[in-house]
C-alpha cells in the first residue's frame, strides 16, 4: 500500500482527541452523585412480604436456581401455612426476576438497592428477617408497573447532551 | 533469512490482555512469525446445553443470555424463536416490533464493542474502546429502562416479551437514534482513515470468499469477504421482511474491511430501528400461555443473523416442560475455524489483530 | 524461507494435555472446601502507639489509593467490570485505572466472571505469582457459588473461594458497576485498618 | 599544564566556576546533584500526572481526582504503594542481570539531565560535546533494558527486549542525523551555547529536522504510537513483565524520565530552551517541557501502534533519507550565508521544502504494508 | 574543560548511588515487616499468562535484527564524522562540504545496496 | 590528585572488567564486562583531555557495536556456560604473559619524548580541521568510508541466504 | 602520585594481554570476537596517550583513534557475518569444530 495520504487521517483522529479535552466528561462520581437507576432495576436482594404471602411455593419452584429455600407449616387454627423458613441467598442468586414475575400473591419484589458488597460469604444468605418488606427499603417496579410509578425517573447518558460541536 | 533459528513455543492466553476472555493460544514462533498455532478452549465450558435439558423453557432463557455476553438479546431471540417454532406459538404484532428493535440495538452495542476492542487491539490506547463503550453505555441505558439490568436482560419470552416498554422509553430512544449518526461520524474520522490503522490492517489476515465459505463462516467476517448472504434477507424471520435495509459487502476480506464491514452494518441497523420505531403498533406484548410450556413431541431449528454471524437453536422436545436436547450454533466458534488458515505467516502483532478481527465471545465458544 | 512442518516443533500435544488434565483433578480433589474468609481483622483492636500509627495510615493510605488490577476476566461480568472502567463510572478516578498485564505488578484480582476447572490452576497460579499484598473482590454470582452454573459441577468451580481467599463478596449477575465501585471500597476500609508494623512482633525477635 | 599538580582545589582555581555560582566546585556540584534529582522526579511525578489527567479527559472521563486536592498526590500514593510491594525474582532469572538492569537503566537517564541548562549557565556541566554526551549516554540506557529483558529468562521480556534493540538501531540514526541539522545552524555542540543562538527558536528553521527528532525521538523511547516493546495488547507487559515492586518501580520511572529527557532535548535544540517573555526562564523550561510531552501524551491516546516490520521500514526508508537530505540543505543553507533580514524568507523556504520533500517522498518512494511470510 | 568532567563523573556516580540506594531500600524495609517477602516456588517460577512455560526461555532468536544493526553501525561510524564537521561547517567552507558529500555517498551505496537485496525488509 | 584517583580507578575497574571477559563463563555476562570495559575506556579518554573521542567511544562501541555483539550471542546455544577454554588454555596464558612482560620492560626502558604543552581544548573543532581542513586527512576519511562501504557489502553477501 | 605517559602505555598492554589470551584460548567464536575489540581498545588507548603527552597541539593520535574505530567496527561487521556463514553450515560457532580447511 502506498504511503500516499501524508497524515491526513492522522491529523483528523488528532482533532477529534483534543475536542474530547474540551468537552464536558460524562463521568458519574459514584460515592458522590448517585444516577437514578432503572425503574425496573433488578436489585441485588429480594424483598418479601410476610402478610401477602401464602407459602404456596410457586416462587422457589420457578426458580431455575433453586435459590429460594421454604419450609413451611400447617397453622390449623388459622387454616394456612406458615412460612418457617424463607431463605435467599443472594450469592447465588442470579436475580433473573422469574420469581417476582411468577408469584401469584404479589408478595414477592426485587429491592432498588445494589449496595450489597459482604465481607464474608454467610453474610450474603437472606434470612426470612433480611429479606422483610420494611418502609425504609426501597422495593423495585420490576413487574409491578404501579410501584414504578412511584420511583424517580431513570437518568440516562442520552439526557446528557455534551457533544456540542 | 540467514541463518535458521529455533522456532519456540509460547502461550498467548489464557490470561492475556487480548484474547478476549480465556482463550488460549499456543503458538509457534519463529522470532516474530507465526509459525503455527493451535488454540486451546475450554477454559470458561460451563455446561450451558446440558444445563439446558434440566431446566424449563422459561428457565432457559437466562442462559442464553450469557452465551454471547455482549448480544444477549440476540440469544434471547433466537431462542424464543426456536420455542415458538417448537410449540407454535404466534406473537403478537407489538412485541415482534419490540423484539426488532431490541436485536438491533443490541446489533449496534455488540458491534461497537467490537469495533472498539479490533482498534485497541491495533494499539490505540484505549480511546477508540473507550468512546465506543460511552455510546454502547447510552444503549446499556435503554435495555436497563425496559428490563431492569444492565448486561443480561433475560427480557424476551416465548410468546412475546416479559413486560411492555415503558412510557419513557419511546423519547429516549429517538433522542438516541438522533444523536448516534454523528457519533458514527465521529469514529470515523478518529481512525477510519488513520494512516497507521490501514498500514496495520489492510491486507492483513486475507480471508477469500470461497475460502470464507468452505469454513462455513457467516456473519461480518463473511460479509467482509464480498459473499452476500445475511439470514435477514436469505432466510427472513421475525418481521425483517418488513423492512427496507441493505446488506453491505466488502471486497477483499482483510482486516479492514472487517473492521469498515462492521461501521457499515451499524448504519443499516439504525436504519431499520428507525422503520420499526414508525411502523410500532399498540397492543398486548406476550401472548397467552401457561405457566409452564410443554411443546409437542418433535424438534426445531431457528437460526437467526446474531451481531457475530448465524446463531442458530436447535431443540428437541419430548413433551415435556425441558427440553430433551439444546443445540447451539454459535458463530464465534464455526468463524473461528477459519483463524489458523488466517494467522500462519503473519507476525504477532498482525496474530492479535487479525483474532481482534474475528471477534469472538469466549462464552459462546465453550458453553 | 523454507519451514518445515510444523508439528515438529510442538511438544506432543496429547501428553501436554494429559498433563493438565492431572494437574486439574489434584486441584478438583484438593479444593472441596472453601478457604476460610480472611475476616479477622473485622474483630480485632487497633492498639498502638501513636506514631506507628500514622506510619501505618500513610502506607494504607498509598496502598489503597492505588490499586492496580490484574488481568482476569473470564465472562459475563468482566464487561461491567470494564464499564465501571469506563467513561461512565470511571475507576481511574480512585487511581485504578491501570490494568497490569502482569501479575507481578498488580495488588488487586477482580474476579469477574465464571471459574471453571479448566482454568483453577492458571488462576490459582496468577495469584500465586502476584506480588504482596494482595487482595481479591469476588464479582459476581459466578465467583461467589458458581451462580447460574454452579449445577455443572462437572465443569464449574463453586466459588473462587475454593482456590484462592476472597477479601470482599460483591453479589449480582451481574452487579451494577456501582455496586463493584461499592465493593472496592469496602475493600479500601479493610486496607485502611490493615497493621503493618506489629511492634511486638520486632521486638520478640 | 603539567599533570601532577592537578589537585581538586587546582581544578577548581584553574577554570572559574559559571559566574552565577558563588561557592566552590563541591557547593555547585552538590547543588545542581539535588536540583537535577529533585528536577527529574517531581518532573516525572508532575508528567505522571498530566499523561493521566489529560488522557482521562481526552478519553471523556476524569482520571484520577480522589487522591489530594485534584488526585495531585496520585503519583504519591503509587510510589508509596510500590515502594512497599514485594520484591519477586524468578528463580530461573539471572540473578545478577536482573538485579543490576533498573540500576544500568536508570542512571542514564539521569545523567542526561547533567548537561540541560535549566536557564543561562545554570546547568551542571557545561561540555562543550554537549549534544553529542547526550545522545552516546543515552545509548547506555538500551543495555540496561536489554538486560532486564535477558536477565527475566521470560520469553515476552526476550521478545520485548529485542524489539527494543531493534527499535533503538533503527531510530538512533535519524535522531542523530537531525541534530546535526541544528548543530549545522548553532555552530556548537554546548547545549547552552545552542540555546543562545535561538534569536528566533530552531523549531521554524529547521520544520524537518524538528518532525523527525519527535519521530525518532518518540521511538527511541517507546512512546506510542511506537511503543511496540511493552504492547500490552501482544506481548504482555514486555522487558518488565517479571519484575514487581521497586524495580518495576524503576523501569516506570525509565520510562517517563527518557520521555521527560527527550521533552527537555526538544525544548533546548527547537523551542528555544529557556528563553521567553515575562517569564522567569526556568518556568519558561518547564512550561516548555511539559507542551512538549501532552504532544506525546495527545499522540499517544490516538494512535494505533505499528507493527515491527513498518517500524523497521519506516526508519530506514522514510526517516533517514530524510534526515539526510535535512542535512545537507541546512548545511547549504549555511554556507549560503543568508542575511539575518532575510530570515523570514528563509523561514518560508524551509517550510516549503519540507512540505515538497515529504510528499514527494511519500509519493514515489515509500511503501509500508508487506508482511505475510508463506509458511 | 575538565571540571566539566569532573562534575559530571561525580554525578555519575551519585546517579548509581541513588538508584542502587532506591533499589535496595525496599530490602532493608522488608527487615521492618513492612515489606512482605513470602516466597515460594509457584510466585518465583516464571510467568506465562497462568501457563507453564514450554520449551527453554533464553531462545536463539530470528535474525534478522543483523543488517539492521550492520548498516547502523556504518552509520553511527558515519556521523562520527559529521559532527566535528557540522560545528566547523562555516570556517571549513565548501570544500569540506564536497568532502562530507562524498563520503555519505560512498556509505550510501552500501544502504542502497541493502534496500536493493532487500535485506532491509523484514521477512 | 584528582586525575591520579581517576586514573586508577578508572584503570583498576578496567583490568578487573578486562579479565571479566576472558574468565565468566555466561558469554551474556561477559558481553556486558566487555561494555563496562568499553565505558571506562572512554573515562580513560576523558583524563586525557580527549573529550570528543571520549563520546565517540561511547556512541560506536557501546551504542553499536555492542548492539551487534549482544545479538551475535544469540547465536550461542548454551548461553549460560557457553564459553569453554580450548585446548590451547595454557600455552595461550604462557603467550600473553610472556608478550605482556617484554611489552612492559620495552615500555619502561624506552626515553619517551615527553612535552610539556597544555591539551588542546575544544578538541572537536580542532579535530575537524586536521580532518577535512587544510591539508588534513581527507583522502584517509574518503578511505576509511570505502573500507567501511566494503565491510558491508562483504557482510551482506556472507550473511544472505542465498 | 604524578600520572604519566607510561602509565597509560602498562595499562594498555595490560588489556592488550588479557585480549590476547582470550582470543588463543577461547573457543567460542563471539568470545574471540570481543577479545579482538578488547585488544584494538588497547591500541587506542595507547593511541591518544600519545597523543596527549608527545604531540598535544596535533591530535594526530586522536585522528588515528577515530580510524581505528571505523576499522574495528569493520572488522565487527564482517567478523559477524563469517560467524554467522560458519553457525549456517555447521549450527555451532565453536571454532574448535571449525576444521573444514583441514585435510
Ligand atoms: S431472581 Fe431468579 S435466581 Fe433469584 S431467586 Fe428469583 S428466580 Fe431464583
Ligand atoms: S410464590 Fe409468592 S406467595 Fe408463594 S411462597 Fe413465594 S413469595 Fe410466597
Ligand atoms: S455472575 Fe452472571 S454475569 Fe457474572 S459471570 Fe456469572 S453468569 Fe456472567
Amino acid at each position: 500500500m502506498k504511503f500516499e495520504r501524508y497524515g491526513i487521517g492522522i491529523a483528523k483522529g488528532l482533532t477529534v482527541t483534543i475536542r474530547h479535552l474540551l468537552r464536558h466528561p460524562t463521568v458519574n462520581q459514584y460515592p458522590e452523585q448517585r444516577l437514578n437507576i432503572s425503574r425496573r432495576f433488578r436489585g441485588n436482594e429480594l424483598v418479601w412480604n410476610r402478610e401477602k404471602c401464602t407459602g404456596c411455593g410457586t416462587c422457589a419452584k420457578t426458580c431455575p436456581q433453586g435459590a429460594i429455600e421454604i419450609v413451611t407449616s400447617t397453622d390449623m387454627t388459622e387454616n394456612k401455612y406458615v412460612v418457617d423458613k424463607y431463605q435467599v441467598d443472594t450469592g447465588y442468586c442470579i436475580q433473573c426476576g422469574l420469581c417476582v414475575e411468577a408469584c401469584p400473591y404479589e408478595a414477592l419484589y426485587f429491592s432498588h438497592a445494589y449496595e450489597c458488597a459482604k465481607y464474608r460469604r454467610g453474610e450474603l444468605v437472606q434470612g426470612k428477617e433480611d429479606m422483610l418488606d420494611r418502609p425504609e427499603r426501597k422495593v423495585s417496579g420490576y413487574f409491578y408497573p404501579d410501584k414504578a410509578k412511584e420511583l424517580p425517573e431513570q437518568t440516562m447518558l442520552v439526557e446528557k447532551v455534551t457533544e456540542k460541536r | 533469512m540467514a541463518v535458521r533459528t529455533e522456532p519456540f513455543v509460547l502461550n498467548m492466553g489464557p490470561v492475556h490482555p487480548s484474547t478476549h476472555g480465556v482463550f488460549r493460544m499456543r503458538a509457534t514462533l519463529d522470532g516474530e512469525v507465526v509459525i503455527d498455532i493451535e488454540p486451546v478452549f475450554g477454559y470458561l465450558h460451563r455446561g450451558i446445553e446440558k444445563l439446558a435439558e434440566q431446566r424449563t423453557y422459561t428457565g432457559i432463557t437466562p442462559l442464553t443470555d450469557r452465551l454471547d455476553y455482549i448480544s444477549s438479546m440476540s440469544n434471547n431471540l433466537a431462542y424464543c424463536l426456536a420455542v415458538e417454532k417448537l410449540a407454535g406459538i404466534k406473537v403478537p404484532e407489538r412485541a415482534e416490533y419490540i423484539r426488532v428493535i431490541m436485536a438491533e440495538l443490541q446489533r449496534i452495542a455488540a458491534l461497537l464493542i467490537a469495533v472498539g476492542a479490533f482498534l485497541n487491539d491495533c494499539g490505540a490506547y484505549f480511546t477508540p474502546f473507550l468512546y465506543m463503550f460511552r455510546e454502547r453505555e447510552r444503549i446499556v441505558d435503554l435495555f436497563e429502562m425496559v428490563s431492569g439490568q444492565r448486561l443480561t436482560y433475560n427480557y424476551m419470552r416465548a410468546g412475546g416479551v416479559s413486560q411492555d416498554l415503558p412510557e419513557e422509553f419511546m423519547p429516549a430512544l429517538r433522542k438516541f437514534m438522533d444523536m448516534m449518526p454523528r457519533f458514527m461520524d465521529e469514529y470515523d474520522r478518529l481512525l477510519m482513515q488513520n494512516e497507521i490503522l490501514i498500514a496495520r490492517a489492510k491486507g492483513v489476515g486475507i480471508l477469500t470468499g470461497e475460502q470464507a465459505i468452505n469454513c462455513s463462516v457467516s456473519g461480518p467476517v463473511l460479509r467482509a469477504s464480498g459473499v452476500n448472504w445475511d439470514i435477514r434477507k436469505a432466510d427472513p424471520y421475525s418481521i425483517y421482511d418488513r423492512f427496507d435495509f441493505d446488506i453491505p459487502t466488502q471486497a477483499t476480506g482483510d482486516c479492514y474491511d472487517r473492521y469498515r464491514q462492521r461501521v457499515e452494518e451499524m448504519r443499516q441497523s439504525l436504519r431499520i430501528i428507525r422503520q420499526a420505531m414508525e411502523q410500532l403498533p399498540s397492543g398486548p406484548v406476550r401472548a397467552e400461555l401457561p405457566q409452564l410450556i410443554r411443546p409437542p413431541t418433535g424438534e426445531a431449528y431457528a437460526r437467526i443473523e446474531a451481531p457475530k454471524g448465524e446463531l442458530g437453536f436447535y431443540l428437541v422436545s419430548d413433551n415435556s416442560i425441558a427440553p430433551y436436547r439444546c443445540h447451539i450454533r454459535p458463530p464465534s466458534l464455526i468463524n473461528l475455524t477459519a483463524l489458523r488458515d488466517m494467522v500462519r505467516g503473519w507476525k504477532v502483532a498482525d496474530l492479535i489483530i487479525i483474532f481482534g478481527s474475528i471477534d469472538i465471545t469466549v462464552g459462546e465458544i465453550d458453553r | 524461507m523454507e519451514i518445515k512442518p510444523a508439528g515438529k516443533y510442538i511438544y506432543s500435544d496429547i501428553e501436554l494435555d494429559r498433563e493438565e488434565g492431572q494437574v486439574i483433578e489434584d486441584l478438583k480433589a484438593n479444593s472441596q472446601e472453601p478457604i476460610p474468609d480472611p475476616d479477622r481483622w473485622l474483630d480485632e483492636k487497633l492498639e498502638q502507639n501513636i506514631l506507628l500509627t500514622t506510619v501505618d495510615a500513610l502506607i494504607n493510605w498509598g496502598r489503597r489509593s492505588s490499586l492496580w488490577t490484574a488481568i482476569c476476566f473470564p465472562a459475563c461480568c468482566a464487561f461491567e467490570m470494564i464499564a465501571a472502567n469506563g467513561p461512565r463510572f470511571d475507576l481511574a478516578r480512585f487511581g485504578m485505572e491501570i490494568l497490569r498485564a502482569s501479575p507481578r505488578q498488580a495488588d488487586l484480582m477482580i474476579t469477574a466472571g465464571t471459574l471453571t476447572w479448566k482454568m483453577a490452576p492458571n488462576v490459582r497460579r496468577i495469584y500465586n505469582q502476584m506480588a504482596e499484598p494482595k487482595w481479591v473482590i469476588a464479582m459476581g454470582a459466578c465467583a461467589i457459588s458458581g451462580g447460574i452454573f454452579a449445577s455443572a459441577e462437572y465443569a464449574v468451580v463453586p466459588g473462587y473461594n475454593r482456590i484462592i481467599p476472597v477479601d470482599v463478596y460483591v453479589p449480582g449477575c451481574p452487579p451494577r458497576p456501582e455496586a463493584l465501585i461499592y465493593g472496592i471500597q469496602m475493600l479500601q476500609q479493610k486496607i485502611a485498618r490493615r497493621k503493618n508494623i506489629d511492634v511486638r512482633k520486632l521486638l520478640e525477635r | 599544564m603539567a599533570t601532577g599538580e592537578l589537585s581538586i582545589y587546582n581544578l577548581v582555581k584553574f577554570q572559574a566556576i559559571p559566574p552565577d555560582w558563588p561557592g566552590g566546585f563541591w557547593w555547585h556540584w552538590l547543588f545542581f546533584t539535588v536540583v537535577v534529582i529533585g528536577f527529574v522526579l517531581t518532573m516525572v511525578m508532575g508528567v505522571i500526572y498530566i499523561e493521566r489527567r489529560g488522557m482521562g479527559r481526552m478519553q471523556s472521563r476524569l482520571g484520577p481526582n480522589r487522591t489530594g486536592p485534584f488526585g495531585l498526590l496520585q503519583p504519591v500514593a503509587d510510589a508509596i504503594k510500590v515502594l512497599l510491594k514485594e520484591n519477586i525474582v524468578p528463580v530461573a532469572a539471572d540473578k545478577i542481570v536482573h538485579w543490576l538492569a533498573p540500576v544500568i537503566a536508570f542512571a542514564p537517564a539521569l545523567m542526561i539531565f547533567a548537561v540541560i541548562p535549566f536557564e543561562n549557565g545554570a546547568l551542571l556541566a557545561d561540555l562543550n560535546i554537549g549534544i553529542l554526551y547526550v545522545v552516546a549516554i543515552s545509548s547506555v540506557s538500551t543495555v540496561g533494558i536489554f538486560m532486564a529483558g535477558w536477565g527475566s529468562s521470560n520469553k515476552y521480556s526476550l521478545l520485548g527486549a529485542m524489539r527494543n534493540v531493534a527499535a533503538v538501531v533503527s531510530y538512533e540514526i535519524p535522531l542523530v542525523l537531525a541534530i546535526v541539522g541544528v548543530v549545522l545552524i548553532a555552530g556548537s555542540l554546548s547545549l547552552n551555547q545552542m540555546v543562545v543562538a535561538q534569536d528566533i527558536p530552531f523549531i521554524l528553521l529547521q520544520p524537518l529536522g524538528f518532525l523527525l527528532f519527535f519521530t525518532a525521538g518518540c521511538a527511541e523511547i517507546n512512546r506510542s504510537p511506537f511503543d511496540l516493546m511493552e504492547a500490552d495488547s501482544e506481548i504482555v507487559a514486555g522487558f518488565h513483565t517479571e519484575y514487581s515492586g521497586m524495580k518495576f518501580a524503576m523501569f516506570y520511572l525509565v520510562e517517563y524520565a527518557e520521555a521527560v529527557a527527550i521533552s527537555a532535548i526538544i525544548t533546548t535544540l527547537f523551542l528555544g530552551g529557556w528563553r521567553g517573555p515575562l517569564l522567569p526562564p526556568w518556568l519558561w523550561f518547564i512550561v516548555k517541557v511539559m507542551l512538549v510531552f501532552f504532544a506525546m501524551v495527545w499522540t499517544r491516546t490516538t494512535l494505533p501502534r505499528i507493527r515491527i516490520d513498518q517500524l523497521m521500514a519506516f526508519a530506514w526508508k522514510f526517516l533517514l533519507p530524510m534526515s539526510l537530505l535535512n542535512l545537507f540543505i541546512t548545511a547549504l543553507q549555511v554556507l549560503a550565508d543568508w542575511p539575518t533580514q532575510l530570515i523570514w524568507a528563509m523561514i518560508i523556504v524551509n517550510f516549503a521544502v519540507m512540505a515538497i520533500i515529504i510528499l514527494i517522498w511519500s509519493r514515489f518512494f515509500f511503501r509500508l504494508g508487506w508482511g505475510r511470510i508463506e509458511v | 574543560m575538565l571540571t566539566n568532567y569532573g562534575y559530571i563523573g561525580l554525578f555519575l556516580i551519585a546517579a548509581v548511588l541513588f538508584t542502587l540506594f532506591m533499589v535496595v531500600i525496599p530490602i532493608a524495609l522488608r527487615f521492618l515487616k513492612i515489606v512482605p517477602h513470602n516466597p515460594n516456588p509457584i510466585k518465583n517460577s516464571i510467568f506465562e499468562c497462568g501457563m507453564e512455560t514450554i520449551g527453554k526461555t533464553w531462545i536463539q532468536f530470528n535474525f534478522h535484527y543483523y543488517f539492521y544493526a550492520l548498516i547502523f553501525l556504518a552509520l553511527d561510524v558515519l556521523v562520527v564524522f559529521l559532527y566535528p564537521w557540522a560545528v566547523n561547517l562555516r570556517a571549513l567552507g565548501m570544500a569540506s562540504f564536497i568532502a562530507i558529500l562524498i563520503l555519505v555517498a560512498i556509505i550510501l551505496v552500501g544502504y542502497l545496496y541493502a534496500w536493493k537485496k532487500k535485506v532491509l525488509e523484514w521477512k | 590528585m584528582a586525575l591520579a584517583i581517576a586514573f586508577w580507578l578508572l584503570a583498576a575497574v578496567a583490568v578487573i572488567a578486562a579479565l571479566g571477559v576472558v574468565l565468566l563463563r555466561n558469554v551474556f555476562r561477559a558481553a556486558l564486562s566487555l561494555i563496562l570495559c568499553f565505558l571506562m575506556v572512554a573515562g580513560l579518554y576523558i583524563t586525557l583531555s580527549a573529550d570528543f573521542l571520549a563520546a565517540v567511544q561511547i556512541l560506536v562501541y557501546v551504542g553499536a557495536i555492542s548492539v551487534l555483539i549482544i545479538l551475535a550471542i544469540m547465536m550461542t546455544r548454551e548461553v549460560q556456560r557457553g564459553s569453554p577454554n580450548s585446548r590451547f588454555q595454557i600455552p595461550a596464558a604462557i603467550v600473553a604473559v610472556l608478550f605482556l612482560e617484554v611489552l612492559i620492560l620495552t615500555l619502561i626502558n624506552t626515553p619517551w619524548q615527553i612535552s610539556g604543552t597544555p591539551p588542546t581544548a575544544p578538541t572537536t573543532s580542532a579535530l575537524a580541521n586536521s580532518l577535512f581542513g587544510e591539508g588534513g586527512y581527507l583522502l584517509p576519511v574518503e578511505i576509511a568510508a570505502v573500507l567501511l562501504l566494503s565491510a558491508i557489502l562483504g557482510a551482506i553477501v556472507l550473511a544472505r541466504e542465498k | 602520585m604524578v600520572i604519566g605517559l607510561q602509565h597509560y602505555l602498562i595499562l594498555s598492554a595490560v588489556l592488550f594481554s588479557i585480549g590476547l589470551y582470550g582470543v588463543l584460548a577461547k573457543r567460542n567464536a563471539v568470545i574471540i570476537l570481543m577479545c579482538v575489540e578488547l585488544m584494538l581498545n588497547a591500541v587506542n588507548i595507547t593511541l591518544v596517550a600519545f597523543s596527549r603527552y608527545v604531540v598535544p597541539a596535533m591530535l594526530t593520535g586522536q585522528v588515528f583513534a577515530i580510524f581505528v574505530i571505523v576499522v574495528a567496527a569493520a572488522e565487527v561487521a564482517v567478523g559477524l557475518a563469517i560467524i554467522f556463514a560458519i553457525y549456517r553450515g555447521l549450527e555451532d560457532i565453536d571454532v574448535s569444530k571449525i576444521n573444514l580447511l583441514k585435510w
